[in-house]
Formats: structure tokens, sequence, C-alpha cells
């Protein structure tokens, strides 16, 4: 069976593609979808780690799973509050460029 | 005995009450009561230093008479408590008696004044604080009553405060007596730390048994040195008292002549015990004394102002009392005060009776002759003139006769240049008779320089004035009498003296030697006299207004230059550390917060500039972090 | 081979989310009825009450009985966590009441909003009573969504979507490190369960620190997220502004509220079992976050940004007490009750000033203040004064409550940072007192007067003289069974 | 218990005349019924038990008043010196008098708290709590540079006293003390190791220094006293609250007696060159208010010297010094602003003269300059004398260094007075009013009677001086026996007349 780390090691991949999608992309949406790229990551990880804890016995693989359901919701229900927000910005802005969100400052 | 001699403590009360009163009802009252009442107070003050006299007659102790606690701080408790003893009843008797007179005199002369009822409070209050300064009997006490003398004389100066000058002369006077207030303070502290106790009795009882001349006692009499010699105007803070004269005469008779600057005198003498054990001190204080009578003496010879002259005769006369201290000659010191405050008070006011007849002319250039026209200023000024020169049979010629025998014989003094002091003194005692003829001819004999319209309402004073002359003219001749030489004579004030005083030993000459030391200060004084005459009457002044431009005419008339010594090394000086300080105050460091705050200002600029408002850019800070985080994590893990 | 118990769940011990929660359900129902959001604020307030009932009495009981928990220790009812329901509950009281007349003035009134507050405060409590990353993470989300929405209430102001946006984006981002973390301390310990973890931690032979420590790294880096610790704080000061100042005022409390809330218990269980280096580096941003956020504030001429950069700072005096790990848990809790009253206070007081679009909140508008409004100026004179520690109100009692757990803990430079900086913030502070007091109007007033606001006003500073004169109750309350359980 | 009530009597008549608002007669009402019924309660403090109830408990802050001698007659002369204060207040303050005085009182609240206090933390409170009503007094009532000095005084006074707030609170924890109760904190600091006394001091010191005020923290003082209203019922206020060398005295010197001994002597020397560089910076001012600023600066100085000698007679001097210049300047600061109502400046070159119109109005302030500048007799000269005095014993040179102050004073002193009221008169003035001679003489009383019979005070000071002085200054030599050469006079009908004591 593969080990472990090799599974960590793609989730860390991912985690680190998706933070820099959301420091490069420019479009709102794009960044959102860095985001759950984390959050994938993150499950990857989870589960990997799941595996490997049933397989030594320490505790089944239950609250692992579970959590990464959890999460799947979570992801879920960001999705829909983000896309709201969006699409009300997006009606009277006509664009989802995030560095037009910067009037408030200093 | 004792209640007798204790009831003598409410004389500065009296003398308090009568000033409050004057101070607080003086205006509603009408000339001349507020003089009487201060007067009355003076004259009350008077009978209890007699009575307290009668009652230590037995005794040759004192009487302490403690009033309250003033002062606690750990072992240091002091009384506010008075010490009426020979000495102190002494001094009384001067203060009130001549005080008395001179009240009575200034209800003649501030007649008319605005300030009647004011210059009476004030006077009042300065006899109340000059009492406390003699009977004190503890340091602090007795420095409430001198610093109250200082306030006093302060005021008096700048009596007449519309007129710039006074108020600045009296200004110079308080700030060059809180120098010597300064010594007075320092003085107390050591003594404290030496004897442990500020009371002056004990500190008297306590001395003998110290190390004879250890450096403490020395620098303690240094000390009480300077608070003296700002007191009593000696070198080298002689400068105020010549202009202390801008206060009004009668002031000038009982302040800056009778007993106020002989107060360094009465200090020196009360804690004659220290400067028993300390020569150095002492003889420093005879040097003093006498360095300050020559000199003072050598400055009166070319002023012009009627009251300038006696002001530096008196510097001069009290720089022989400082020198009789000085060498260990207590009971003369206090005689010299006696006799002195009796004669210069007369001449101040003679000089007081002379300004009110020429309508406050001073300049004794435009007198002359006046002796004609007031018949008993000029006959008691005769009589004050000759008794301060020392002639025989009057008062100044015992006690300054005893001063120099004094001075010539202190073992004090033995190697530590008596002999020098003795002949310092008798040349003083030379140029004395010289300068004091002078005024005198210049004054009251020769031919008149008043102009016609001053002649014209010249006049005698009133009797209220007059008749304080005549007693202290009568004064001026027989006080003197009280100290014969015992050699001789019984010397009746030395023997009421000696057992209040310390013990010095003073080695003894034959009768012979003492007789010639007698012939010699009178050959002095004919000598002074001769010259005066010769110069004065004779050639008409022509010797000296030969000398008027000449260095040592300059010299004299500017008193040696301390004045403008003075202005430059202090006042100037002190002006300008005082500017630069205030100016270093607003400048720096009220700045410090100013610029604090810029530096706080720029942090926050750098903490906002980041905030870009760019989405991504905040993104990137919190990745930032993150990293950091992962970073260390990363390798603390690595280190294990 | 330790199965885990039979899912025990004790309902009685999470009855207060449980009541917010239905009466959040509810109110949304009762929205699709409703013009505007009249009645369901007060249905709201009436569930908050209710909330806070139940919670008294969970107090009560467990006062006596030790704390409780249901689902094993993944959620808890212990002294703290029940005693920041309380501080939670009260913040969201103020705010429906703050927001009543206000978001009719600023025709803003849908009757959407209260729902959405009770859901917030719904996950803000579960959050403090998480006892599992896993639930933390439910609670966190369930808490920021609906904020989010709310930030960008004010539909069609550019400022308001802005900070809606920005705020849902970075929160996504912040919640997925946190995850991230949990998924690598689950890794390193086998479970989300915070009792369990420091179990795992302590046990000797452990195997993988490094795992551990980065988890616990990351999820600190969430929580910073939420609680506006430096650098993760940017966000704050930017929805704080754009969001209409009713939303600023919820965040401002019990967003930060339950932020700490976490953070502390964590502190206190976990983080002492982990590398020590963890809390120093903490420390570095608590310092960090002190410096940052009352120097920007000094900065700010507009009230409502200055109390927002003041946010930030507070934050930072918090973070002082959470250094202390478990006995900075009292101090931190006491902290956030007097900071919500006064903060809200605060918000208020700076709603009845500006203009119905939250424009026109700059210093002039204070000017003469005291002479206009004599009451209102007085009760933001308290605010002010508080915020800036001044004796002998709450803020002082918090700010040496604070401070001395950091010094016992051994942090004094860091205290001493933080005493230097509160200085700059009295600056801040008191300026707005010289503009009420020591100038002459300048503009005429937006005359908006609201019984509500000022109600909610009145209670807060009442609060905030009697928790200042009277620290002793509160505190001595946070005392009883004073322990987490997680840490058994 | 009374003290408790010293504190409750003045804030509740603060919130009554608060609300009264610009309603005058009310203001001077209440302001008078309170302070006079403040200072009738305070003459009971001597020997009143304290008050100790828990404040935070847990945290070890608990409710404690403990009335010690020092704090009682500092607490008493500052309610003296309110009376006047609060009548010239009520009286002459524009707009919103009973707000002026309701100020007031809450400050003499907090300085009865600070000087009364026995629990560290209730010190810092009241502490802080009159720092409000004195910013707000300046910034509301001051004149038109006020806003400058008002956050400049903000600064300072804040800056310094959070940082004491750091000391205060590690005292407890580092000591482990049982409370902050000065008698269990006692029990326990002096034992802490020499370096965590050392920076526990130097944070109280920084506070207290800026309170004292001692140079180079005073700059504060200067505008403070300079843009207050004038009628110099705030700078009086403000120089009540001149309460560092209380704070040093009272805390921060026997709680930390190693640091003290390694602190000290730098204070010592920074208060010497404050005695000088107030003196000194006095005799260049053309300001009223500035020079008395200045002056009163010089007499911290002095005050200073007192209590870092560490001997008992300068510990004992100082707190008098203290209590005594609350008269003097106090009452300076309300001439001078009698003066301002005469002339509408407080330039110097503006005035001269004044005695010829107003002799009565140049008598009483003389009387006070005169205080103030340490003549004997009067209030401040046992302070300054027995604050030399003592630190001569332990540090002569130092000591001698201060005395020169002495002459500075003097200088200043005369100055002002002939600038003010002699010389030729520009413009007649008028006299004392009825108000002012009622505002000037309790000050004037409490003059004499500090002045004349300093000893009570004294003895009640030195119960709290023994717990600094170093053992070698309360352990001297004892006296020789008075007057070893008099005789004393049997119980003479003199002193029974007198109602002296021997």
């Amino acid at each position: 069976m593969v080990p472990t780390p090799y599974y960590i090691a793609v989730s860390a991949l991912l985690m680190t593609i998706g933070s820099v999608g959301v420091l490069t992309r420019r479009s709102a949406i794009m960044v959102f979808l860095s985001v759950e790229l984390m959050l994938n990551a993150a499950n990857l990880a989870i589960v990997a780690f799941a595996r490997q804890w049933s397989a030594s016995g320490v505790e089944p693989a239950l609250s692992g799973q579970a959590a990464v359901f959890i999460i799947l919701a979570i992801a879920a229900a960001e999705v829909a509050v983000g896309l709201g927000i969006l699409v009300a910005i997006f009606r009277n802005r006509v664009s989802t460029d995030v560095d037009e969100l910067s009037e408030v400052r200093l | 005995m004792n209640d007798v001699v204790q009831w003598a403590a409410l004389a500065p009360l009296l003398a308090l009450v009568g000033s409050l009163i004057n101070a607080f009802f003086g205006r509603s009252l009408k000339e001349p009561v507020p003089g009487i009442l201060a007067s009355l107070a003076v004259a009350g003050g008077f009978v209890l230093a007699v009575l307290a006299f009668i009652g230590l007659q037995g005794s040759d102790h004192g009487v302490q008479v403690t009033l309250w606690r003033y002062l606690t701080a750990g072992t240091l408790h002091l009384d506010a408590g008075f010490m009426i003893d020979r000495l102190s009843v002494t001094m009384m008797l001067i203060i009130t008696g001549v005080g008395l007179l001179i009240h009575i005199y200034s209800i003649g002369y501030m007649h008319g004044d605005d300030g009647n009822s004011r210059y009476f409070a004030e006077l009042n209050l300065f006899v109340a604080a000059m009492l406390v300064l003699v009977m004190a009997d503890s340091f602090p006490l007795m420095f409430i009553g001198w610093e109250g003398v200082g306030v006093c004389s302060y005021l008096l100066i700048g009596f007449w405060y519309r007129d710039r000058a006074n108020p600045d002369a009296g200004r110079k006077a308080f700030i060059v007596n809180r120098v010597g207030d300064v010594g007075f303070l320092l003085a107390m502290f050591l003594t404290f730390k030496a004897f442990g106790t500020l009371n002056i009795g004990a500190v008297d009882a306590a001395a003998p048994a110290m190390l004879y001349g250890s450096a403490t006692l020395t620098l303690i009499g240094l000390l009480y040195l300077l608070g003296a010699a700002g007191k009593s105007a000696q070198l080298p803070l002689q400068v105020w008292l010549p202009d202390a004269m801008a206060g009004p005469t009668p002031v000038s008779a009982l302040i800056h002549a009778a007993t106020m600057v002989t107060a360094g005198v009465y200090l020196i003498a009360r804690i004659g015990a220290v400067y028993a054990m300390a020569p150095a001190a002492a003889s420093t204080v005879a040097w003093v004394g006498a360095l300050t009578a020559f000199v003072a003496a050598f400055a009166a010879f070319a002023q012009t102002d009627i009251k300038k002259i006696l002001a530096y005769s008196t510097i001069s006369q009290v720089g022989y009392m400082i020198a009789a201290v000085g060498a260990g000659a207590y009971w003369v010191g206090i005689f010299h005060v006696l006799t002195h405050a009796f004669f210069k008070a007369l001449l101040f006011l003679t000089a007081g009776s002379v300004i009110h007849a020429m309508n406050g002319e001073q300049d004794i250039r435009k007198m002359g002759g006046l002796g004609r026209k007031m018949k008993i200023t000029g006959v008691t000024a005769l009589i004050g003139t000759l008794a301060i020169s020392g002639v025989p049979f009057l008062a100044g010629f015992f006690s300054k006769d005893a001063i120099l025998s004094g001075t010539l014989t202190s073992g004090l003094l033995a190697g530590n240049g008596g002999d020098v002091v003795y002949i310092l003194l008798l040349i003083t005692a030379a140029m004395t008779a010289a300068y004091m003829f002078r005024w005198y001819y210049g004054i009251f004999a020769g031919a008149s320089r008043v102009d016609k319209h001053a002649a014209e309402h010249l006049h005698e004073s009133p009797p209220v004035m007059t008749w304080p002359l005549g007693i202290l003219a009568l004064g001026s001749i027989v006080v003197g009498y009280l100290g014969l030489p015992e050699f001789a004579f019984p010397n009746l004030i030395q023997r009421w003296l000696e057992p209040a005083t310390a013990k010095v030993d003073f080695n003894t000459v034959s009768v012979s030697t003492d007789w010639l030391l007698v012939g010699l200060s009178i050959l002095m004084v004919a000598l002074g006299l001769g010259v005066g005459w010769w110069v004065y009457h004779v050639r008409k002044g022509a010797p000296v207004a030969s000398l008027k431009e000449s260095n040592l005419a300059g010299a004299s008339r500017g008193a040696l230059g301390f004045d403008a010594l003075y202005r430059i090394l202090f006042v100037a000086s002190g002006e300008g550390v005082a500017g630069g300080i205030a100016t270093l105050d607003r400048e720096v460091v009220d700045r410090g917060l100013t610029g604090t705050g810029a530096a706080v200002g720029l942090l926050g600029r750098l903490a906002t500039a980041l905030q870009s408002g760019f989405t991504r850019a905040y993104a990137f800070a919190m990745l930032l972090g993150v990293v950091t985080l992962v970073v260390v994590a990363a390798l603390t893990g690595v280190l294990k | 081979m330790s199965f885990p118990p039979a899912i025990d769940i004790h309902w009685a011990n999470f009855a207060p989310e449980l009541t917010l929660l239905i009466t959040a359900a509810i109110t949304t129902l009762f929205a699709l009825f409703q013009r505007d959001g009249r009645s369901s604020a007060w249905l709201a307030m009436v569930g908050a009450v209710v909330a806070g009932a139940f919670n008294a009495n969970l107090w009560v009981m467990h006062a006596t009985s030790g704390a409780g928990s249901s689902f094993g220790l993944r959620f808890l009812a212990d002294t703290p966590g029940l005693a920041l329901n309380f501080v939670i509950l009260l913040g969201t009281l103020l705010a429906v009441l703050v927001s009543y007349d206000y978001l009719k003035r600023s025709d803003l009134d849908q009757p959407e909003y209260y729902p959405l507050i009770l859901f917030s405060a719904t996950g803000a409590m579960i959050m403090a009573g998480a006892g599992d990353l896993i639930t933390l993470l439910l609670g966190l989300e369930i808490m920021s969504l609906p904020v989010y929405v709310l930030s960008a209430w004010r539909m069609g102001a550019r400022q308001s979507e802005e900070a809606g946006m920005k705020y849902f984006l970075l929160g996504a981002f912040g919640s997925a490190i946190l995850i991230y973390g949990a998924a690598l301390t689950y890794g390193a310990t086998g479970s989300f369960v915070y009792a369990d973890i420091v179990a795992a931690l302590s046990a000797t032979g452990f195997a993988a620190p490094l795992l551990a420590t980065l988890g616990g790294a990351l999820v600190l880096a969430g929580l910073g997220f939420k609680a506006a610790i430096a650098p993760f704080h940017q966000w704050a000061p930017d929805v704080y502004t754009g969001a209409p100042t009713s939303v600023t005022t919820f965040m401002s409390v019990v967003v930060k509220t339950a932020a700490f809330a976490a953070l502390i218990r964590i502190a206190a269980t976990i983080y002492p079992s982990m590398e020590p280096w963890l809390l120093t580096t903490l420390a570095v941003l608590v310092g960090l976050t002190l410096v940052i956020g009352n120097l920007a504030a000094l900065l700010q001429t507009g009230v409502k940004r200055m109390l927002a950069y003041s946010a930030v700072a507070h934050a930072g005096y918090l973070g002082l007490a959470v250094l202390a790990g478990p006995d900075g848990v009292r101090a931190v809790a006491w902290y956030l009750a007097a900071y919500t009253l006064m903060n809200v206070g605060a918000f208020a007081v700076l709603m009845q000033v500006s203009d119905a679009n939250d424009r026109g909140d700059d210093l002039e508008r204070f000017a003469g203040l005291g002479k206009r409004r004599p009451a209102l100026a007085f009760a933001m004179t308290l605010f002010m004064l508080s915020l800036g520690g001044i004796p002998p109100l709450a803020g002082f009692a918090g700010k040496i409550l604070v401070f001395q757990a950091a010094i016992s803990a051994g942090y004094v430079a860091l205290a001493v940072i933080g005493i230097l900086t509160s200085v700059v913030a009295l600056v801040y502070y008191f300026r707005v007192i010289t503009y009420m007091y020591f100038r002459e109007p300048e503009y005429e007033l937006a005359g908006f007067r609201s019984s509500a606001a000022a109600f909610a006003i009145g209670i807060a500073a009442v609060g905030t003289v009697l928790f200042g004169l009277f620290p002793g109750w509160w505190y001595g309350l946070l005392g009883t069974g004073q322990h987490l359980l997680a840490h058994m | 218990m009374i003290a408790l009530f010293v504190i409750l009597i003045p804030l509740a008549f603060a919130v009554v005349t608060g609300l009264t608002g610009t309603r005058r007669s009310l203001a001077v009402l209440f302001g008078l019924v309170s302070t006079l019924a403040t200072f009738a309660l305070a003459l009971f403090l001597p020997g009143s038990s304290g008050v100790s109830v828990p404040w935070i408990p847990g945290f070890g802050a608990t409710f404690t008043l403990q009335p010690g001698g020092a704090g009682v007659v500092l607490t008493l002369v500052a309610a003296l010196t309110m009376i006047p204060t609060v009548l010239v207040a009520a009286r002459r303050v524009e707009r919103a008098p009973g707000v002026f005085v309701a100020l007031l009182l809450v400050m003499q609240a907090g300085l009865a708290g600070v000087f009364l206090a026995g629990d560290l933390i209730l010190f810092y409170v009241a502490w802080e709590v009159t720092l409000i009503p004195s910013l707000l007094l300046l910034g509301m009532f001051g004149r038109d540079k006020r806003r400058a000095a008002v956050l400049k005084y903000l600064v300072y006074a804040i800056g310094g006293s959070f940082l004491m707030l750091i000391s205060i609170l590690a005292i407890k924890p580092l000591s482990g003390a049982a409370s902050y109760r000065f008698a269990d904190l006692m029990a326990a600091t002096p034992h802490l190791a020499g370096a965590t006394q050392v920076w526990l001091f130097v944070g109280l010191a920084i506070g207290m220094a800026v309170k004292l005020p001692m140079w180079p923290l005073h700059s504060w003082l200067i505008d403070f006293n300079e843009q207050n209203h004038p009628s110099g019922a705030a700078d009086v206020a403000g120089t009540l609250y001149k309460v560092g060398a209380f704070g040093f005295f009272a805390w921060a010197m026997p709680l930390l007696p190693i640091g003290v001994e390694r602190v000290g002597p730098v204070l010592l020397a920074l208060a010497v060159v404050t005695a000088l560089y107030g003196a000194l910076a006095a005799t260049a001012q053309t300001d009223i208010k500035r020079l008395l600023a200045y002056a009163s600066l010089s007499h911290m100085g002095i005050v200073g010297v007192g209590i870092f000698g560490l001997h008992l007679a300068g510990l004992n001097g100082a707190i008098f010094l203290l209590a005594a210049q609350m008269l003097s300047t106090g009452g300076l600061f309300l001439i001078s602003g009698m003066l301002y109502e005469r002339r509408h400046s407080f330039d110097l070159d503006k005035f001269g003269g004044l005695a010829k119109s107003a002799p009565a109005l140049s008598a009483l302030s003389l009387f006070v300059l005169f205080t103030a500048i340490g003549v004997p007799g009067l209030a401040n000269f046992p302070g300054e004398f027995l604050s030399l005095l003592g630190t001569y014993q332990q540090h002569p040179w130092l000591a001698a260094l201060a005395t020169l102050s002495v002459i500075a004073a003097g200088v200043y002193g005369v100055n002002f007075f002939q600038r003010l009221y002699q010389g030729e008169e520009r413009e007649p003035t008028r006299e004392i009013g009825a108000l002012e001679t009622f505002a000037l003489i309790p000050l004037i009383a409490g003059i004499l009677w500090l002045g004349l019979s300093p000893a009570p005070q004294l003895q009640r000071i030195q119960e709290q001086s023994k717990l600094i002085a170093a053992p070698t200054a309360t352990a001297e030599a004892p006296a020789p026996p008075p007057a070893a050469l008099a005789v004393q006079a049997g119980p003479g009908a003199l002193a029974d007349a007198l109602g002296g004591s021997r």
C-alpha cells in the first residue's frame, strides 16, 4: 500500500498551488477556486491520516472521515455564500476583478 | 528672680502687637497716634528689658524660657524658647533703648508721610524680629529673627517704593543677605552633624569638649562668619550697606547702624565657645573685621553723600567689633556695639535733621556752616563726631581702645597676625578721625555753600527730634565709662558680660605698656583730627582738590570697585545662566516630546502604508506569516 | 485498541446554542411574511434572552457539579465556555438594539438581517464551547458565513460590497489554513479532540513533534485571522470601515469574542504541551499587533476607522492574556465582557453622530457635542476613557488583569511594549473627548435619535462603570469551578 | 471610616454641582458646603480607623483606606486649600462654574484617595482618577493655547503612570504577597532580589518623577500652569496634585529598600538639579504664571532632596514642605488670578506700583510670597530647613548645592514683588475685595498654623518616615543636655500664660 507521506506530499503540493493561486489570480472566482483547492488538500491529508491511524489501530478511521464530510459541506456552504456576494457585486460593477476592491484603505 | 526675668520674653510680642495694630488699623488712625503706639510698644519692651537686667544682677546664669515645641525629627527636638542671660539682655537694652529714641524721633521725621502708619508697623516688626534674634535659645529660632530683620530692612530700605532706586537698594540688601544666610544655614547643618543639637546653650556647653582646632569646628566657624558678614556688611558682603541708605534716615540709624548690622557681632560672641576652640576661624574673623574696617574707612573719604559717609563709617566700626570678637574679646565687641549704637545713631539722626532742614538735600558739597543755623543739631553732631573719632573721655575712646589692646594681646590671634590686625585698626583709627572731621566740618562748620532758596527756610528740627539727639549725645559721652580700662579702674561691663561669654586667655602686659597703648591710640586720633583740620580748615580742602582726579580718589569713591566687580562676577553671569536655563528649557527639554511624537507618527505611517486595500496583498501578508511560522517550526524540528 | 465510547449527547449542555439556532430558523421563516425587520428584531432579542436563561441554568448546574460536555469531549460547557456565551449573547443583544433604528434610517431594514445575526451568534457560541478542532471549524463557519453577507448588507454601496467580498475571500483563505492545520494535527496525534491531542502530545516517545507543531502553527494562523492578530489583521480595518456600522459593531465584539474563546482554549490546553517557541512566536505577533493597531489608529481622522484599528489593538491586549495560557483564561473572559460593553457603546454613539450612509464619521463631527448632546458626549467620554484603560472604568480592570497575567507568565518586555502603545492609544481616544468638549461645533448635527440605541448606550455606559467599580463579582464568578474541562 | 467620607462627600457634591451647570449661586453654595464639610471631617482623621474590603478577589486588589501620618496631614492641608479655591472658581469662572467646581471636587476626592489609600491598586486608581478632571479643567476652561498643553500634560502624565502600573502589577506576583494591601506587600517585597527591586523601583520612579515633578520630566508643568484658567483655581488644584513625592514616600521607598539604595542617589542628584534649575529659570521669567510654575518646580526639587537623603529629618521636612507649599504656591496662584482680574494680563511688565492703590493686596501678596521663598517663621521654612538639614547629614555636598537655590529664590521673590507692586504706578487699581480677602484668609491662617507650630504635623509624618529612614540616620547620639549653662526657669507664670509646654 502507498505510504502516507506520499499522500501528504501531494496534499502539500495542492495546498501550495492553491495559495499561490489565491495570490496570483485577479478574478474573484479563480481566487475562490484556489481556496477550494486548499480545502481539498486538507481533505486529502485527513483521509490519508485516517487510513494510517486505523491501520496502526490507534482508532477507527471514523472521526477523520467524518471530518472530511463536514469539510466538504463547509466548502459547499462557502460556495453558496461566496457566489451570492459575487453575483451581487457583479451586478453593479460588471467585473470580478479583486484588485478593484481597494477603495477602503489607510 | 526668674519670674521677673522671664517676663522679658514678652518684649517681642509687645513689638509684634504694636506692628499688627499699625498694620491693620494704622491707616484709620491719624498722626501721631501710630508713632505713639509704636513707641509705647518699644518702651514696654525697654521696661521689660530693664526689669530683666535688674533680675539678672545677682546670678550670672541666664534664664531659659521655653514656649512650645517647634521642630521635631528623630533625635532633633527644638523648642521655641528664649535664652535670657546677661548677653542677650544687654542687646535687648540697646535695641529697645536706642530703638525707643529713634521711634520718637521718627514721629517728627516721618510727619506728613502718607506711609506713616506703614512705617511704624514695619519698624515695630523689625524690633520684634531683632529681639527674637538676640533672645533665641536655638539657631533656627535665631535664624527666624535673623531673616526677619532682613525682611524688615528690605521693606524699610524700599520704603519710598515709588522711586525705582529705593526698591532696587532693598533688593540688593536682601539678596546679599541671602548669600550670608546660606552660610548660616550650612553652618547649622554642620553644627547638627557635629553636635547632634541646634540648641545654642548645648553647643556652647559641648564645644570645649571637642578637639581643639578641628577642621569641623573651623568650618562651622567660617560658615557662621559668612552669615555674620552678610548681616554685618563685612567683607566680602559689605556692598549692600551704602545702598541701604536709600531708606528713611531713622531706619538707617536704627537698623543699619545701631542694631541689625551688629547681629553678626552678637552671633559670634554668642557662640564664642566654638571660636575659642577654632583659632583659625577666630583669626579669620579678626582679619575680616580689620580689613573691612580699613577698606571702609578708606572708602569713606571720597563720598559726598551725607549718609553714605556714615554708612562706610558704620561698616568700618562694625569691622572693629568683628575684629574684637574675632580676637575673643567678646565683651569688648559688645561694648563697642553699645557705644557705637549711641554715637552712630546720634550721627545719623543729626544727618536726618539736616536732611529734614534742607528738604531732602544730601550732598555735603551743597552744605556747610549749618551749625550756625541749627545749634542743637550742630553741637550734638560734634559730640558724635568726637565720640566716634575716639577722642579721650568720650564713649568711642574707651571701647575702641579696649578693642585695640584686645587684638594685640589675644591668645587666639597670637601667631595668627594679631599684631598686624592691631596695626591695621590703629591706622584706621586715625583715618576715622580724619574723615569724620571732614564730615562734620563740611556740613556744620566752614563757609556755607547752601543755595539761597534752600538757605531761606533752614530751621532747627522740632523738639520731638532734638530731644532724642540730646539724650543720645549724653549717652555718647557717658556709656564709655561702663568700660574703663580694667588695669586702672573697675570695668563694669566686662564683669557684667564675662559670665555669659566664653573664656579666652589674653596674655597680660604690664600696666605701663597698657598706658603706652592708650597713648598711642590717642596720638593716632590727634593725628587724624589734625590732618583733617589742616586740610579742610587751614588749606580749605586744596590738597584733596588736587587729588580729585587721581586713581586714589577714584578707588575711594568706588569703594575699591567691589560693586563693579560683583556686577560682572555674579549679577551678569547669574542673569546669563538663568536666561540660558530658561532658553534651554523652552527650546530643548520642552521639544523632547515633540521629537518622540514625530517618531511615533512616522512608525504609524509605516503601519498604514501596508494597508494598501488590495485583497491579494493582504492574503500575501497572511501567507508570509504562515510561511514564517512553518519555517520556524521546520527549523526547530530539524535542530532537534 | 481503544474504541470511542458510545456517542453521548447531553442536549442540556448545548441548549443555549440550540435555542439560538431554533430562534434563528423560526425568524427566517417568519421573515418571509414581514416587510421590515421590526418584529424579527424582537424575536431575536427574546431568543437571545431565553438562550441566556438556559446558559444561566447550565452555569448554576456546573458551578456545583463541575463542567459538562457533549459528544464525548467535542463540545464543552465549562466555566469559560459558558461565561463567554454570556458575553456573546450580551453582544448580540446590544447589536440588535443598536441596529433597530439604524437599519430603518439608512433603509437597510430587511427582515433577514436579524436571523443572520442569530445564526452567526450561534456559531460564535459553538466556537466558545468547541472542545475539538472540527467542532471549532463548524462553529467558525456558522459564525462567519452570515457575517460575510452582513458586511455586504448595504447593497449598491461600493464600500460595503468591497468589505463583504474582501472579508469572504480572505476569510475562506484563513479557514483553509486553519483546516489544514487541523489536518496536520490529526496526522500527528490521531485525534481532533483537544483532550486526546494533549494526551498524545504529552505521552512519552511522542512520534511526530514536527508535524504537530506545524499543525499548531497553522491553527494559530487561522484563528489569528479571526482574532485580527498581525500579520493576519489587515482585513479588519477595511471590513470594519466598509460594513454598515451596526454590523461592524456586531463583528467587533461577537466575532472577536468567539475567536478569542477558541484561541484561549487551545492556548491553554494544546500549546503548552507543544514546542515552546510557538508561544514565543505568538508573543512576537502580539507585540506587532499592539504596535500596528495603536500607531495606525493614532493617524486616523475618521472615528469609525480609528475604532477599527483600536479593535486590532485590543486584540493585542487580549493576546497578552492568551500567552499566559491557563492562567490567562479568566483575564480573557473578563476583558471580553468589558470590551463588549465599551466597544458597542462607542460604535452606538458613532451611529448617532454620523450620516445615514455611514459617511461623515470624522472627528469634526464630534466638535461641541458636549454642548449639543451632553448625555451622549458623557457616555462617549466614558467609553473612550474605558477603552483607554483609565480607572475606575471597566477597561482599566480588564487592562490590569491581562497585563498582570502576561507579567506573571514572564512576558515583562511585551507588557512594557503594551503599556507604551497604550499611551499612544490614550492620545487618540482622548482626542475624541478633546473635540467633544474643547472645541466649538463646526457642522450641523445629523439629528438622529434612537430610543433603542439610547437604551443600548445606557446599558453599555452603566455596565462600563459598574464593571469598573466592582470588577470583583464577575472575576469571582469566573473563578468558580475554574478549570478547563479539555485540560483533563 | 472617616477616611471614606472624606472621599465620598466631595464626590457626592461633585455630582450635584455638576448638574447645576451654569447656576453660579448653587455652585458657590455646594462648593463651600462640600469643602467646609470635608475639611471639618478631615480634622478628625488623625488616629481614625481605616476601611478594608475585598475588591478584586483572586487578583489581590482590595478597597483599603489606611490613614497614615503623612497622608492625614496632606489630606488636611489639601482640604483647607480647597476651600478658597472652590470659592474663587465658583465666583470667577465665566461659563459653567458648576462644572468647574464639580471637577475641582472630583480632584479633591481623588487626592484624598491618593493620600489615604492603603492598597497599591487603589492608590493607582485614585492617582489616575485625579488626572482626568485636571485634564478637563485645562481643556475646557484653559486659555487659547490650551490644546497643546493638554496633549503634553496627557502624554507625560499617562506615560509616567502607565509605566508605573507595570511595576505595580508586577510587584505582587513577583514578591508573592498575599494582596496589594500595604501591610501584605511590606511583608514580602523588601525580600525581593536586588535586580528585581531595581527595575520595579525604576518603573514606579518614572511615574512618580513626572508627578513630582522632577527635571527633566517637568516640562508639562510650565504649560499646564500658563494655560490654565486665569482665575488660578485650576493651578491650585494642579499644585495639590503634585503627589509624586508622596508616592515615593508612602509606597515606592518603603516597599523596595534595595531599589532605593541603588537608584536613590541618581534621583537625589536629579532633585538637586531640579531645585537649582527651577529657581534659576524662575528668575528669568516675565510671565507671572510661568514664574510661579518654575518656582514651585524648585520647591519640588527641595522636597526631592529631602526625601532621597533618606534622613529622618529630611523625610519629615520634605513631606511637611509638600503640605506647606500647597498653601503658599496655591495662594500665589490665587493672587495671580486676582492680578489678572485687574490688568487682564500675566505679563509682569504690565504691572508696577500697585502698592499705592492696593496696599492690603500687596501686603498679603508679600506675606504669601515670603512664605514661598522660605522665610523662617512661615510655613515653608521648617520643611525646607529640615529637608536640607537631613540630607546634609548624609550627602553634605549635594545638600549644600541645593541650599544655593535659597539665593535664587530670594532673587525671583523680590523681583516678583518689586515688578508687581513697587515703582511708579501706571494706573490706579482696585484694592483687594471682600471675596479675595475671604479667599486668602484660610491660606494665611494655615500658613501661620504650619509656620509657627510645625512640630505636631512633623510628629505625625514621622510615623511613616521611620519606615524609610536609613538606620544610621535614626540612631544618632542623643543630644547633650540642652543649655547646660542655663537654669531652667521653674514652672513660670509666663510659660503658663502663653499656654506653652516645656
